[in-house]
């Protein structure tokens, strides 16, 4: 049987490029980077290289990167400890309804410690408002966090805009940039933001490794405390070979950038054409223009979205209903509930995300494979009614 | 994740559908996620005799297979041993299911009881069922 | 030139076995655990079988066991995360000088935040007395941290002691055995601990990896927020290639113990030998009893440890001074200092850490070696007078 | 981490040793890391030029090489010169040093202003430097 893997925005194979440049580190620079002599010095080189291409990657220099264990720690690290740091400025925060877990579930604990925060709504294609987060700022807001691409349907933010009202305003601006580096271009200056975060497994690097971007002069805190490792942000022992495996993927996913996301915009349109064109009652959930190259998202209205994603996967196919983060639970989608649709709509939701492995073929072979799982659990619906 | 079985059940689901002239027809919501299990009842008034059974189920794979899996279970049964069955007697029919899709199975009993208190309610006959019992699952 | 790795307790290569366990995860199961398709439910089930074969190692159950992004982790979720959550019980802690940063600074973490911390002192030998831990006992003492192994001088602790002690008084024990795991019996029902720090890559595992083993029932807290994982402790998508390597390195660890356990103790034993023979005034750090296998630490009096370590590099022989992780700093080891050595000794100091790489005529090259090391140093010393 | 010239001036040191009869002795200890350095000056009290110097050095790679490097720099100077030298400027004649062992580079720079001191008080020469200057840099 055909095998599609469709679930690149939960995360991505390892290019081999990357494999051999950990396996390189695991055989050869296994010292640690802290040590002096001959078998730490060359981690230590390897990793400020590495340091080098991921600020270059992004614009940045490399004394603002700080590698940390995972994307969810950059944003920890960016927002929990942002906001400690920085609490004698002002008690008020501001993030949107749409965030990922791990910016979500930041705030929700900044709350518990006395912080106030404005959720942002969004619109129908899960989209905030400018005027809104206008006249959300307050003389004391202090740290505001707008993801940069959305992860489960695919939106892209009005960063830059953001970012320069918070710069003129002095308040702390971080963005969450771990679905778009490599998609859609990610430039720390062009942004205005004083934090970043990136995570390697989605842009074919390994798993476990993240990206905090911080800009000079910024402060902020550690959430766990140890040796000197990351100007104390994120002690213990550097993880070398996840970090230049991460420095390699992102030099690759910027190179390839432009050429990839075309590939996989047209890609992606084709494939959203041929379901909403075989299947009725079927909508897109996120825009059709300033969406992210690499995702589609369709509720197929009358059906559960654990059910079809178990036939999708009988077929082949392999991609997720709402954030894989989240498949877990029972709960529709946070986002979107907050783009406003039904609980049932929602629960019929189906994320299909692309990626440097799709092809023209695997398209096809999804239109035509959606039709009758559609026919059949429609059929065993008592909601459906035809 | 799911067993050999639930896989079978929710890839060939057993009596699907709706039974026109159903003697009972249940409908329950499942609280906790929000799907739907709609059960239909043909059963033979002189024998007390489940004749036929069909199901339609917006829910999980655990709700379909617990769904399919039910009406296998009390098809030519009487009514007294459908009052018998209960979610884990399912469950267990299966080989089992994770434990956060344990409440998926309640839906199949539950759907199962709203078509034999609809029965009751049309064939005047007192099965023992009472309508407040089902309220109290809605909310569970 | 000959080279001679004995650095092993700062780190270790990662052993080909625990390699190719990743390279399978790499290249064939590269899922993300939460999905549930074809290519995510593998992940989870070598996840979960990783996490069998860690909680046989330490006689845990499966359920007890939450992997981390490092040793570093660990110590700060069991310490930082189990004081908070159990404030309510009391608000004294208690730990020991000696313990590594990830331990130490936590509890200075802590007491900014409130607590009251005890830090037991240790004899020459760099033990604590348990007498004076249970003079240190009050009503209100929640928390014990005590580290099952030294990692510069290979101290061994009563740990099974204390335990129990903690056991009867319903205090929360943990124990950092980072260092002991795979040298020693690491035993979570003889130690009696309710929280247990592992790291990958002291065992010939990968770095950026750790293991938080926590007792069933205990109650803590996490630092950083996001996605469900690991019971919400450690949010993020899990490192399953790192996961599955711990798993590997830790089962062959146990499995080789008494053996190289035995091996390491005559080079150990030979290699302080020869040099407190052949240098004079030089003297052992931590005991000749009790000491892990792995661990030499002596001191060369009237040398400073830099300038030795860089003598010894350009020999072939990589070794460190004090913990791998404060190198970067000037301060000399707190470990050396708390056994009483004078600023001047400990600033001498100088470990060699065996590993299973490391042969008797490594051990033999190394003594031959340090000797005119030793008398060139000294001769350009003003404090050696001779 | 460390420059060729760092390494080269470690591991052949230039220089070490102690003058019997010295024109003047400096020690200075590093509070920061608790070195210690020593410098040895022979001086020719007609012409001011330093014609040999030592040193001896208990401290780290940085701290070796610095003073290695630092009595190269003033053999056959005058006493002017050396009193212009700056811990900059040995570590920029060593290819520099990391930003944390700029301190170490200090030592030798004290060490030798600390020698002329006690050349100014053996002599009874005015160099202008002056002794309380010392203390200050003792708790650097
Ligand atoms: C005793 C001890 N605890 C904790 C750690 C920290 O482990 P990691 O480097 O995995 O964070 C180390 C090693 O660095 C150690 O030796
Ligand atoms: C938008 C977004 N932010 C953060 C994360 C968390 O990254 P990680 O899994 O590396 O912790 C993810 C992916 O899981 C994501 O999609
Ligand atoms: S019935 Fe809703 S999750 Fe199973
Ligand atoms: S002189 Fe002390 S660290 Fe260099």
């Amino acid at each position: 049987m055909r095998k599609v893997y469709l679930d690149h925005a939960a995360t991505t194979p390892v290019r081999q490029e990357v494999l051999d440049a950990m396996m390189h580190v695991f055989k050869e620079v296994y010292g640690n980077p802290s040590s002096i002599h001959q078998f730490g010095r060359p981690a230590r080189k390897l990793m400020e290289e590495a340091r080098e291409k991921v600020a270059k990657a992004i614009n940045a220099d490399p004394k603002e990167i700080v590698f940390t264990g995972s994307g969810t720690e950059a944003d920890n690290i960016a927002i929990v400890g942002g906001a400690r740091a920085n609490k004698k400025k002002g008690n008020h925060l501001i993030t949107t309804v749409v965030e990922h877990h791990a910016v979500l579930d930041a705030f929700k604990a900044l709350e518990k410690e006395g912080f106030e925060v404005t959720y942002l709504p969004v619109d129908a294609d899960g989209r905030i408002s400018v005027d809104d987060f206008k006249n959300a700022l307050r003389d004391d807001t202090v740290l505001v966090s707008i993801m940069h691409g959305n992860n489960e349907v695919g939106t892209i933010m009005p960063v830059e805009e953001i970012g320069a009202i918070c710069r003129e305003r002095k308040i702390l601006f971080h963005t969450d940039a771990v679905q778009t580096v490599g998609k859609i271009p990610v430039d720390v200056k062009a942004i205005n933001c004083d934090f970043l975060a990136l995570s390697g497994h989605k842009i074919y690097g390994p798993k476990g490794i993240g990206v905090l971007y911080m800009r000079r002069g910024v402060r902020t805190q550690p959430l766990y405390f140890g040796g000197g490792q990351e100007r104390k942000l994120r002690p213990g022992t550097e993880n070398v070979a996840n970090i230049v495996g991460l420095s390699v993927a992102i030099e690759l996913a910027v190179a390839e950038r432009e050429q990839e996301s075309a590939r996989l915009s047209a890609l992606r349109d084709k494939l959203i054409d041929g379901i909403l064109g075989s299947i009725e009652e079927t909508r897109l959930n996120g825009p059709r223009e300033q969406r992210l190259p690499h995702n589609v998202n369709v509720s197929i209205e009358y059906i559960e979205g654990e059910a079809l994603l178990l036939s999708c996967d009988m077929k082949g196919i392999a991609a997720s209903s709402g954030s894989a983060c989240t498949s877990g639970s029972l709960d529709p989608s946070h986002v979107l509930m907050a783009m406003g649709l039904t609980h049932t709509t929602a629960h019929g939701s189906l994320r299909l995300s692309l990626g440097k492995a799709t092809t023209e073929e695997d398209v096809d072979y999804v239109i035509e494979q959606l039709k009758p799982i559609a026919d059949k659990l429609r059929a065993m619906s008592p909601v459906w009614e035809r | 994740m799911y067993s050999d079985k639930v896989i079978d059940h929710f890839t060939n689901p057993r009596n699907v559908g709706e039974i026109e002239d159903a003697s009972g027809v249940g409908e329950v919501g499942n609280m906790k996620c929000g799907d739907i299990m709609k059960m239909y009842l043909k059963i033979n008034d002189e024998t007390n005799m489940i004749e036929d059974v069909t199901f339609k189920t917006f829910g999980c794979g655990a709700a379909i297979a617990t769904s399919s899996m039910s009406t296998e279970m009390i098809k030519g049964k009487t009514i007294n041993e459908a009052l018998d069955l209960t979610n884990r007697a399912i469950a267990d029919a299966l080989d089992g299911l994770p434990p956060v899709k344990m409440h998926c199975s309640v839906l199949a009993e539950e759907a199962l009881k709203a078509a034999l208190l609809d029965y009751q309610k049309k064939s005047g006959k007192n099965l023992g069922l009472n309508e407040e019992d089902f309220e109290d699952w809605d909310e569970q």
